[in-house]
């Protein structure tokens, strides 16, 4: 039951973040939103009895995904300034 | 749970299909696809679950012989697991592919780049 | 044998191992990438051969040792074999050609391009749908980093459209795998099928969201902008391999999962797939981007394929050899186009005339349009004919037609293409290199080509009796087309006379035939030996006239309708070559091509109809169409009749004839109409008059052969060019024959067949005479001629004796055919059509007489003064054919009696009674031998007395006139000849108002003025693709379910 | 706006399909027949301790090799779609400094992340993780590690050769499962050993290992790529 409205509220909250994530204006706020979605789906993926899933989502999903989106961005930026 | 979850997931789907179809800025519609795989991972996880039973580890605390009636369904992990992976190198790739549009034209905005037509 | 895991594992471990190795020298690196795809074809060729030639069962493979549906297995049958054969002899042949510039980008990627070849042999060989999906993946990242290996704005915008398409379309592929494993409890594809999920509502739409994705995989109208743009960002390199490779496999992929899917789908994939197929044929209409255009065309032979995929319930057991034909030939001819546009490095499909620098490309480029739409000695021509005759077999008309509309509108943008590349100018153009690495390729494929094509014959029974001995020769003319054109000229010679003793004896007992093989074979005779008289190398010319000659051989033996139509088609594809070969003759060959197309489409359908009605091919099946038979009766005269050039149909003749050189203009105009004559008299034998539909048809057909004869000598008189004369005069002149043969009776047919041989005997004089004339003063216009009798006399002399025979007046033999002519209207009574007959043979002396007038009479034009007679290999053929006029003027019997006889068999009632040399009817009598020797007698009295009064007459000199004042604004205006029948043109002008040529012209505008306002839709926005592909699914959704 | 418009009712409608999707879809409440089969042969069969882990890397091994494919062709075609003329390198960039305390954090946590990495990937076939898990940790150490020291460059060299002998080394691995087992990356060339035991379940923990340097070397191309180009301009 605990289980149950934990999972509720995370996925509240992930539905938010992914909203976010599509319609925010600025580009970090959006690609940290979508990180926060990917981690968040990590503790979906555990809560379902799923920790290798969890594990590569948190890893790769949130981690180097949101790092290569910031290197990108960062480049475009100094590309657009310069 | 798992129904919740196949909810979050499939509004979720939508949410990523509305950021690809509908924001003009090739950054944004990357994320829409981010949004959209994760979608897909969390049904099809969702959808290899059984109520009350732990991951599909047989150590102590399941023993092999009642292996079958404690762990959850464990394919849709493994494909799970592949999907995540590919969604990383595509990922990649459209940043990849984001990065040299810029070069080309100094603008993220999709509907810029509509040299080819007709 | 090795192993089929081996064409997996080879290319895998060289990817990752290239990396290493081929950092310190790209060339080791490029290396490996090649004999690891040498590898894999070996492997897959080795699996193929051993399926076909022995009883070789096929082989599972089980990864980690489980059988399905516990781990992954890939299966290796004949399908997979094919599959792969094909798919990994492409990205051989690809990497050879994509050679350098894959070395300009490293290993990398070399690494990619072999990660490319093995995803797509993975896609065709397993039997995992998760597998599948994964390496679908593998096979789209490939592709997206292949499209960018000629790096660009162009190419980076293009890939980036495709990754977000094919994100999509495998996101929807993946939700529907992962739905159909819940309903199913298996990944299996053998296990899916037997789990028969669509009962289940949720079932069918997973199953709705696998096929569609890899439907949409296939580029489906209209949601494939994304595809386009590739096709036209991309290096031409990998556009090849896009079109050839990766659609393949995913075509049999579409065929592997159809299992699961169950009959209902049948339908939807044959509809999606034709949509496909017209309608990227019709927005190709207005593209003139090469590349791009060939993605259109891509798209739409994929199309087609879908669309017999979908048709296979109606195929029965020819499915596979129709898809396997019309597979291979899309795989061949679109990986030369895109590899030759590569080459030429022209956008612009106007800048292809550059391709004429090297003559290999433009046999190769030939090659690949006649395999596309269909034409023998391909594998496609067999494809296409199953394809209709099955379609026609289960009743599916509808079907055929779309089809063959659809194919239509590819022929017309082709053919444009081609025309421009054959006779654009290509001065300006820069110069390019024809690199060895690019060129092999095409050139491999082009060969196979011809290869399978003779070897998919031998799978179609009808095609048994074939005969490709011609067709060797050919090939072996081609091959020597190097050498100066009196060599090959006499080498050609040789063959057709020695082809002419071979097969003479074979129409032993059928006149009709003999007569049709004279005139065929002989005019091939005289007009090769005509051909002695051109200079140079003359490329090409003896390669595509013996493939008319071949054709039109092969259409007098033809046993059965496959025959005849491979014959109609052979002799089309010759003659298309001659005609487009003169100056200006651009637009005219186009159009005689399109009528060609259009013909054949039509004469195919209406053969299917026969076949169905009759049930076999043989030519006893045009003898009983059952099945709506006016109008396969109608299509099949109207298909011929695109040959005779008749009322409606004739708007390419006077151009595409005016412009052919002298044995050209011979061989078009006195020879090849006749081919269209013997297919309406085929025709016409087999539907008979006592049918009710008869009646009409043979109605019109008299009425378009009196308009033709009229518009066509009406038209003739008007002409200022002398070659454009006698062309608008062969269309009169066929407008005769046509008229008679729609008579019926004994007479008319007596007066059609007669006309026949004489036409060919009268035209081919005026055509060699003229013709050479012509060509000998470089002009082809009569107001720059005048004068020539005394430089040319003996051209003039036949002349004057082809002409008196033309405008059927006594003692030729003309006036033989004009006589039966008459008689044969009038006893059927057809009198209105009569007196448009009539009317015409009296407009005919009017351009008659300019023509001998303004040629040969009046003043010699001054920079003529040092003209000569015609060269002799021309004189001999002309007084061939004079003595020939001759002998049957002096002795009509020796051939109108056989005709009769031979004509009783068909028309017992009505025949000529012969008395000796004198031939009556019930209206009248005529004795050509007579009327010959009293006509001489008359003739060379009044000649002497002509003589004998002008004897004291005084020559007008050269010069003696004087010029009053200025000089005219425009010489030309001043001869006698120019403009000379303005007042019958007030009179009858009304005749010549282009109205047909108008009508045509509509119609082609009115397509690409469609084609250009629905390809809009490709706005070039990657997101707008998206979203076409999205509502591309909702709406066949709501269609499905 | 009014294209917006129409996209809400694409997706809308969309929706419904999914909607029907769901249709028969009931929460399992137990195994299906394929899932049953692995629980109870798997331990016998291929004695690793992780369900999930067999399926990847034996029974559904070819996906993996098919996964670990898509993940080197990307960073394949980034690396010559980003490739920097030679010139381009050499030019003097001037970056800020990173802070002290990063770059001694960096030092400290780098090796310990890659210990985590090679224990993550080594244990996969007996706790949740493995190789893509292992890889990607690694590959966030490089990570750390050149947000410490922006001055340095991906050893492209080094990596891809780890990542190409990894590879190359990987399919091997399977070739010898046609030799001495029973089909194309089967693991059981090895003997199976304890059931829980780090040297147990055959291959599949060695295979692991490559994966895992192989995803770390790939995942770390990819990441270096992107900083490269990003001084280019700089």
């Amino acid at each position: 039951m605990i289980l149950n409205i934990t999972a509720v509220f995370l996925c509240i909250a992930i539905l938010v973040m992914a909203v976010i994530a599509v319609i925010h204006k600025k580009l970090v706020i959006a690609i940290i939103a979508s990180g926060v979605v990917s981690l968040f789906a990590s503790i979906i993926f555990l809560l379902l009895a799923a920790p290798d899933v969890a594990m590569t989502e948190a890893a790769i999903g949130s981690g180097l995904t949101t790092i290569i989106f910031f290197y990108v961005l960062n480049k475009i930026r100094k590309e657009s300034n310069g | 749970m798992e129904y919740i979850s196949l909810i979050t997931g499939f509004i979720m789907l939508m949410i990523g299909l509305w950021g690809i179809l509908s924001q003009k800025n090739i950054i944004k519609i990357i994320i829409g696809f981010t949004i959209f795989d994760t979608a897909i991972n969390i049904i099809i996880i969702s959808i290899g679950y059984i109520s009350g039973r732990t991951a599909p580890i047989l150590d102590k605390a399941v023993p092999v012989k009642d292996a079958v009636t404690k762990i959850v369904d464990p394919i849709p992990q493994a494909l799970v697991l592949t999907s995540i992976v590919i969604s990383l190198g595509v990922t990649a790739l459209m940043l990849a592919y984001a990065l040299k549009l810029h070069k080309y034209k100094n603008t993220l905005e999709i509907n810029k780049f509509k040299d080819l037509k007709w | 044998m090795v192993a089929p895991i081996y064409i997996i594992t080879i290319p895998l471990g060289i990817a990752f191992l290239i990396g290493v190795l081929g950092k310190s020298n790209k060339n080791i690196g490029g290396m490996f990438m090649l004999i690891a795809l040498a590898c894999m074809s070996f492997v897959s060729a080795q699996w193929f051969i051993s399926f076909m030639t022995s009883t070789q069962s096929p082989v599972y493979i089980y990864t980690a040792g489980f059988k399905p549906p516990f781990s992954i297995n890939l299966l290796m049958g004949l399908n997979e074999a094919f599959f792969t054969l094909i798919i990994n002899i492409a990205t051989l042949l690809g990497a050879i050609y994509l050679y350098n510039n894959l070395k300009k980008q490293g290993t990398n990627a070399m690494s990619v391009f072999l990660g490319f070849a093995m995803a797509l042999n993975v896609m065709v060989m397993t039997r995992d749908i998760f597998n599948l999906y994964v390496f679908l993946e593998i096979a789209s990242v490939a592709t997206a980093g292949l499209i960018i290996l000629e790096q660009g704005l162009k190419s980076t915008s293009a890939g980036f459209k495709y990754m977000i398409a094919t994100g999509i379309i495998s996101s929807i592929l993946l939700i529907g795998i992962i739905f159909a494993y819940n309903y199913s409890g298996t990944l299996n594809i053998d296990g899916l099928i037997e789990a028969n999920i669509g009962i289940l509502k949720g079932g069918a739409i997973a199953i709705f969201l696998i096929l569609i994705a890899i439907v949409l995989e296939l580029k489906p109208f209209p949601a494939n902008g994304w595809a386009l743009d590739v096709y036209q960002g991309a290096d031409s390199g990998i556009g090849a391999m896009i079109s050839a490779a990766s659609a393949s496999a995913s075509l049999y992929v579409l065929y592997k999962l159809f299992a699961i899917a169950g009959e209902s789908w049948y339908p939807v994939i044959a509809v999606l797939g034709i949509i496909t197929f017209i309608a990227s044929n019709l927005f190709g209409l207005k593209q003139t981007n090469s590349k791009r255009l060939l993605g259109y065309s891509s798209i739409g032979q994929i199309g087609l394929l879908i669309t017999v995929l979908g048709l296979s319930p109606y195929l029965g057991d020819k499915f596979e050899f129709i898809a396997v034909t019309l597979l291979i030939s899309h795989y061949l001819a679109k990986a030369i186009l895109f590899w030759i546009s590569g080459i030429v490095k022209a956008e612009n499909i106007k800048n292809w005339s550059n391709l004429r620098k090297k003559p290999l490309l433009v046999a190769l480029f030939g090659t690949a349009v006649f395999l596309l739409l269909g034409f023998p000695p391909f594998p496609s021509f067999f494809g296409k004919w199953e394809l209709v005759m099955q379609l026609a077999n289960s009743g599916q008309f509808a079907w055929m037609t779309a089809i063959l509309v659809g194919s239509f509108f590819e022929g017309i943008y082709l053919f444009r293409w081609f025309g421009y590349t054959l006779k654009l100018d290509n001065k300006e153009l820069p110069e390019y290199k024809m690199k060895l690495n690019k060129i092999i390729p095409p050139a491999i494929f082009g060969v196979a080509a011809y290869i399978l094509g003779y070897y998919s014959g031998t799978f179609v029974d009808a095609a048994k009796g074939l005969d490709y001995i011609p067709l060797l020769f050919i090939a072996f003319i081609a091959l020597i087309n190097f050498l100066p054109a009196w060599v090959k000229n006499s080498i050609s010679l040789t063959g057709v006379i020695l082809y002419i003793a071979v097969i003479f004896p074979e129409f032993d007992g059928d006149l009709l035939r003999q007569i049709f093989a004279a005139i065929f074979l002989g005019g091939a005779v005289l007009a090769l030996f005509a051909g002695f008289y051109s200079k140079g190398k003359r490329s090409g010319f003896h390669v595509v006239t013996l493939a008319m000659f071949a054709g039109l051989a092969m259409l007098l033996k033809a046993d059965n309708l496959l025959e005849i139509f491979y014959a109609w088609e052979l002799m089309t594809i010759g003659s298309y070559f001659l005609l487009i070969r003169g100056k200006k003759s651009m637009p005219h060959g186009y159009s005689y091509m399109m009528f060609s197309l259009g013909g054949s489409y039509a004469l195919i359908f209406g053969f299917a109809l026969a076949f169905v009605s009759f049930g076999n091919l043989d030519l006893q099946s045009l003898s009983g169409i059952t099945i709506y038979p006016t109008l396969a009766y109608s299509l099949m005269l109207l298909g011929f009749m695109t040959k005779t050039a008749s009322f409606g149909l004739h708007i390419w003749l006077p151009g595409a004839h005016g412009e052919a050189v002298v044995d050209i203009h011979f061989m078009a105009s006195a020879i090849l109409l006749k081919a269209g004559v013997f297919g309406i008299i085929l025709v016409l034998l087999g539907m008979g008059t006592e049918a009710s539909y008869a009646k009409y048809i043979l109605y019109t057909l008299g009425w378009i052969g009196a308009i033709s004869a009229l518009i066509g000598n009406i038209a003739a008189s008007f002409q200022e060019s002398a070659k454009r004369l006698l062309a608008w005069s062969s269309i009169g002149q066929l407008g005769y024959i046509v008229f008679g043969l729609a008579l019926m009776s004994h007479l008319g047919w007596m007066a059609g067949i007669f006309y026949t041989a004489t036409h060919f005997l009268y035209k081919g004089v005026l055509f060699l005479t003229i013709g050479g004339i012509a060509l000998k003063l470089g002009t082809p216009y009569m107001y720059r001629m005048g004068g020539l009798i005394k430089k040319m006399p003996f051209s003039f002399i036949a002349v004057l004796i082809a002409i008196i025979t033309l405008s059927g007046i006594p003692p030729l033999v003309g006036f033989a055919g004009k006589w039966l002519f008459y008689n044969a209207i009038i006893s059927q009574g057809l009198y209105f059509q009569g007196i448009v007959v009539l009317f015409s043979g009296i407009v005919a002396f009017l351009y008659l007489f300019r023509l001998i007038y303004s040629v040969f009479l009046g003043q010699l034009k001054d920079e003529h003064r040092n003209v000569k007679e015609l060269p002799l290999c021309l004189l001999i053929p002309i007084y061939i054919l004079i003595i020939a006029i001759m002998i049957i003027s002096a002795r009509p019997d020796f051939i109108l009696k056989p005709i009769g006889n031979y004509l009783l068999a068909y028309f017992p009632s009505g025949a000529l009674n012969w008395n000796g040399t004198m031939a009556s009817t019930g209206l009248g009598y005529w004795d050509g031998y007579w009327v010959m020797i009293i006509v001489g007698v008359m003739f060379t009295l009044l000649f002497g007395w002509l003589l004998i009064l002008n004897s004291k007459s005084k020559k007008v000199k050269q010069f003696n006139m004087v010029y009053a004042g200025e000089k005219p604004f425009r010489p030309e205006t001043t001869h006698m000849s120019y403009n000379m029948f303005s007042g019958y043109n007030k009179a009858l002008g009304f005749f010549m108002m282009p109205g047909v040529t108008g009508f045509w012209n509509w119609m082609s505008d009115i397509l690409h003025d469609t084609a250009n306002y629905f390809r809009r839709i490709y706005s070039g926005n990657g997101q707008s693709y998206a979203i076409h592909i999205i509502a591309y699914i909702i709406i066949i959704y709501l269609i499905v379910f | 706006m009014v294209r917006k418009f129409l996209i809400f009712i694409l997706i809308a409608s969309f929706s419904v399909i999914f909607i029907n999707l769901y249709q028969n879809f009931k929460g399992q409440d137990k195994l299906n027949d394929l899932s049953t089969y692995y629980a109870e042969n798997e331990p016998q069969e291929l004695g690793a301790q992780n369900l999930v882990t067999s399926i990847v890397v034996t029974y559904r091994g070819f996906d993996t090799l098919g996964e670990v494919t898509i993940l080197f062709l990307a960073a394949s075609i980034i690396g010559f779609f980003l490739k920097i003329k030679e010139s381009d390198k050499q030019k003097k960039r001037d970056l800020r400094k990173t802070s002290e305390i990063l770059e001694t954090a960096s030092k400290i946590l780098v090796p310990l992340i890659f210990l985590l990495g090679v224990y993550v990937f080594a244990n996969g076939h007996l706790t949740p993780g493995g190789g893509f898990q292992g890889g990607a940790i690694m590959a966030s150490g490089m990570v750390l590690l050149l947000l410490a020291n922006p001055e340095k460059n991906v050893k492209h060299s080094l990596f891809s050769g780890i990542e190409s002998i990894s590879g190359f080394t990987y399919v091997i691995l399977g070739l010898l499962g046609i030799y001495f087992a029973y089909g194309f990356l089967d693991n059981r060339v090895l003997p199976l050993g304890q059931f829980g035991n780090i040297f147990s379940a055959g291959l599949i923990p060695l295979i692991y290992t490559f994966i895992g340097l192989k995803v770390g070397s790939e995942l770390t191309n990819i990441v270096g790529n992107l900083k490269e180009t990003q001084k280019e301009t700089e």
